[in-house]
């Protein structure tokens, strides 16, 4: 967007900063990109596994 | 008699116990902090003792007497009369009841409550000073301290509130008689509720404000309905004008103003109300002794934690920045005692609702048409005119309009501004939708309650994607 | 004189423009269908004739003159009076403001209207029988039908509406003389409502219902301040009676009532109303002509695309069933519309939020404790009580409270109940939370303006988390 922001409910958005997961970067799977919890989730799972094969 | 120093310890200092220190002090006990909450005056801090809550109940007092004399196209006769020390000995029981009650809720929760001025000793000790009869100071170690001193309303050179007939909001707040008529400088959110206020007491208002018109932080076509009931109320306006200068006459006062070319007007009045706006109070506490930086305004700066410069102080509410506004203060307040324990907290909000209680009502969040495009969307705009709602109508209070602005692709919801009746009651609906990433079609589809006004937001997106059904979409 | 048989077409014929059929036949048309709307009696239908709007109205004005009388409190003293034939006009001119503004609506958005009542002759045929002046009949070929033709109230045997003293909720909204006695007859939502205005008025109002409390789909603690306030009002309340029998007196009636015991009671009035729930209207438009199949109690059953058994005919509002509520109708009016036009429509909403306008107002969506127990859930309960608002304080209305229902894990919510000030207002952002599937910190962390209602909404979300401020957690 252009202004850089990320629609996420409140709860997402939490939930980025308690997994350390940079919510920008995060793939929004709802309506226009919006981005779940369960969208955050598997952005930090998916994280982890680049790490570990890395 | 001097008592003694004694230095006690806290895990948490709170310095002042307005709506942002009070909830702070709540939530770090909640979080299993010792916590300390000082203040060197009452519970509430300005909001619930001189700001918000007796301002909101002379509006909601005066509003019944108001209401019940325009209703005869209702068909009800009436001709109120205000007992204006009764009114305020109800409003004095609404503040006590309100004041105790967040003294309870801290006692209850395990926050330390301290009476007494803090000033910074240094990055962990403050002094106590105490008033009153048991005079003296302690010292007091903390391990992290909220700064939340809030503001005080700005003293206009020459019109300082020590003089009798100069009123703060304050003053004018704990009037038993009204003048007959009030001079009102300032026509922000503060004099434009006050003057309603007295308006509807039947108080001769004028209203002098240096700028072009009323509340300028808002859209005009916003502003307007609150303009046109002032003038229906018969309060009278005189922009591009400051206050110069006043001379105390038998009783009342004759005040002078200037225009922007030096020009001379003069207003007789009982009384003066000074409200043209309100300064960070953060003086008395020394920040600089604790190596907080404050700045030209003397504001303290934070970050996105409430945290200022000093790594173990934050500082939250009115002293912290604009908007000075009692639930911005809170938030912050929460943010900063979760941060403290150690939780994932941030001011991460997309947007902070605020209201104005004039009549009618006003209460914007996010973003205006104007701020969107600025902020480079290409807003896409729906509206919704109560003259239009069921509701609106069947309540006889019709003025006003429910605007969302969106962006275009997706259609999220960037902001609302609302002027009419509730309009700080439905705004609720659209910062949670702006909260939410929630798009016009899903505000569209909710089902909202017929007849209320609620419904208006609904429609106005609806409006936005063309669909509207009680009004025409264009 | 008989007109001659004329035969049109139209692509969509809605049958009944009352808020289910008017919003159908509008959103059709701005799909760019060819629509007709045909009604009997007034655009609008019984909600905005005879049902939601005048309701309100009356509760409005006599809350008007109510507030005022009952504000010695807050310093204001007045001795309303109400002309009831005055309140009647204003009334009658919020009516026809709005079912004018339905009728402009409907022209401009190209819907062809059409007065008479439709009988079907086929699934594909109505016959239109014009009453008045001009009566005769044409017939009417459509491609898709919508089926809006509402509900009326229930008759009890021997109680019929056509006796002079006997009224139902339509007559009660036209008193142009309120009785000194009226006897209510049903404690649902409309029994109450209307109970409350004519106590309002002045009226000696005692009412009679079946079961054993006021609104019985409603939880305890939800109804008891609307119980209460009744009370405080002079309502005189008799339960586990029904009405068995009435006979004239001069000038009013005595009306027996009687117990599960079969012991009888009598009471006398000047006027009854009977208000026992409503039924729906089907007969006259001879749905089976169609093939349109209706239920034993005359409900047509429907499928989440609003559709009948009958391909191209669609039922919507009262007619297809419970919740019988006016934003129901249109929820469904607008996904018929939507359907036919091809669009990928359903009554996907979670929720479909209820307001009675009581005093206290009480308003609910999705959810009880129970009921989402009995789905399954673990349910998570938060709860806030006005009396802690400072809000709810400074207007002098601080009864009732905010409850939250959520599931465990997440903290989705699933419902919400209010009773209270405005709780019809408030229940639209817990609607819009449930549709988006927001959870508890989700509400929680939206900032809330302060000082209002909707801050309860924040409170009990907070609560139910154990992180309430201004209540204690347990
Ligand atoms: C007339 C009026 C109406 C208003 N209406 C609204 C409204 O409707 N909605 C809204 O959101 N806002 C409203 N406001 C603004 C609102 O009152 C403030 O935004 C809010 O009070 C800020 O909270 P705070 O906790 O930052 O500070 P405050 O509430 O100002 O509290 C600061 C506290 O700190 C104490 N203190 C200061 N220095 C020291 C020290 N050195 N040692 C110990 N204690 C100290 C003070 O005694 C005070 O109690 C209104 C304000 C006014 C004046
Ligand atoms: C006193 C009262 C208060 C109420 N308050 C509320 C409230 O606050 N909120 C709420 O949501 N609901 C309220 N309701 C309920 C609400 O009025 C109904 O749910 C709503 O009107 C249903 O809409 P509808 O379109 O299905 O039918 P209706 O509004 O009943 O409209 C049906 C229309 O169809 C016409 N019709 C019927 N048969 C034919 C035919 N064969 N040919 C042509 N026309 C025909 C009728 O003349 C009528 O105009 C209230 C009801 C009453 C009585």
């Amino acid at each position: 967007t252009p202004d850089g922001r990320v629609f996420a409910p409140p709860a997402a958005r939490k939930l980025a900063r308690e997994l350390d997961v940079d919510i920008g970067e995060v793939e929004g799977s709802g309506p226009g990109g919006r981005i779940s919890e369960a969208d955050v989730r598997a952005h930090a799972e998916s994280a982890e596994v680049h790490d570990e094969t890395a | 008699m001097v008592v003694g120093d004694v230095t006690t310890g806290t895990e948490v200092l709170v310095i002042g116990a307005g709506p942002g220190g009070y909830v702070a002090a709540i939530r770090a006990a909640q979080n299993g902090l010792d916590t300390t909450l000082v203040d060197r005056d009452g519970y509430g801090g300005t909001c619930l003792n001189y700001g918000c809550i007796p301002s909101k109940a002379l509006i909601s007092a005066t509003d019944v007497a108001h209401d019940a004399r325009n209703a005869t196209e209702m068909g009800v006769h009436a001709d109120p009369v205000i007992h204006t020390d009764e009114m305020q000995e109800w409003k004095d029981g609404v503040v006590d009841q309100l004041t105790g009650g967040v003294e309870k809720l801290c006692k209850a929760n395990g926050v330390n409550l301290m009476q007494g001025e803090a000033t910074f000793v240094d990055d962990s000790t403050a002094r106590i000073a105490h008033g009153g009869e048991g005079q003296g100071s302690e010292s007091i170690d903390f391990e992290h301290a909220i700064v939340a001193t809030g503001s005080r309303p700005i003293q206009v050179p020459g019109f300082e509130f020590e003089h009798d007939p100069i009123w703060s909001s304050r003053d004018a707040l704990e009037v038993e008689e009204p003048p007959e008529k009030l001079l009102v400088v300032g026509a922000g959110y503060i004099g434009m509720e006050l003057s309603t206020v007295f308006a509807k007491l039947g108080v001769d208002v004028t209203v002098v404000e240096m700028l072009d018109g009323i509340m300028p932080g808002y859209e005009d076509d916003v502003t307007r309905p609150v303009k046109k009931r002032a003038d229906e109320l018969g309060i009278e306006f005189n922009f591009g004008e400051a206050a110069s200068d006043w001379e105390e006459t038998e009783g009342g006062v004759v005040v002078t103003t200037e225009d922007e070319d030096g020009a001379e007007y003069t207003y007789d009045a009982d009384k003066m109300l000074v409200a043209v706006g309100r300064q960070p109070i953060s003086e008395s506490l020394d920040p600089e002794a604790a190596g907080v930086e404050v700045d030209e305004n003397g504001f303290i700066q934070t970050d996105d934690q409430a945290r200022t410069n000093v790594d173990n102080i934050y500082a939250v509410g009115d002293v912290a920045g604009e908007p000075m506004l009692a639930h911005k203060a809170s938030k912050e307040g929460i943010v900063a005692a979760e941060v403290i324990a150690g939780e994932p907290a941030a001011l991460d909000q997309q947007a902070i609702p605020a209201a104005v209680f004039t009549d009618p009502e006003i209460a914007t969040v996010g973003m205006t048409e104007a701020e969107a495009e600025e902020a480079g969307f290409e807003p896409k705009i729906g509206q919704f005119p109560f003259r239009a709602s069921g509701r609106a109508l069947s309540t006889g209070e019709s003025e006003g309009f429910v605007r969302l602005v969106a962006e275009q692709e997706a259609g999220f919801i960037l902001g609302a501004q609302i002027v009419g009746p509730e309009a700080s009651e439905l705004i609720a609906e659209c910062a949670l939708a702006i909260e939410m990433g929630a798009t016009l079609e899903d505000v569209a589809s909710t089902v909202h309650t017929h007849p209320t006004l609620a419904e208006a937001v609904m429609e106005a997106a609806e409006n936005a994607n063309d669909e509207a059904i009680h009004t025409l979409n264009r």
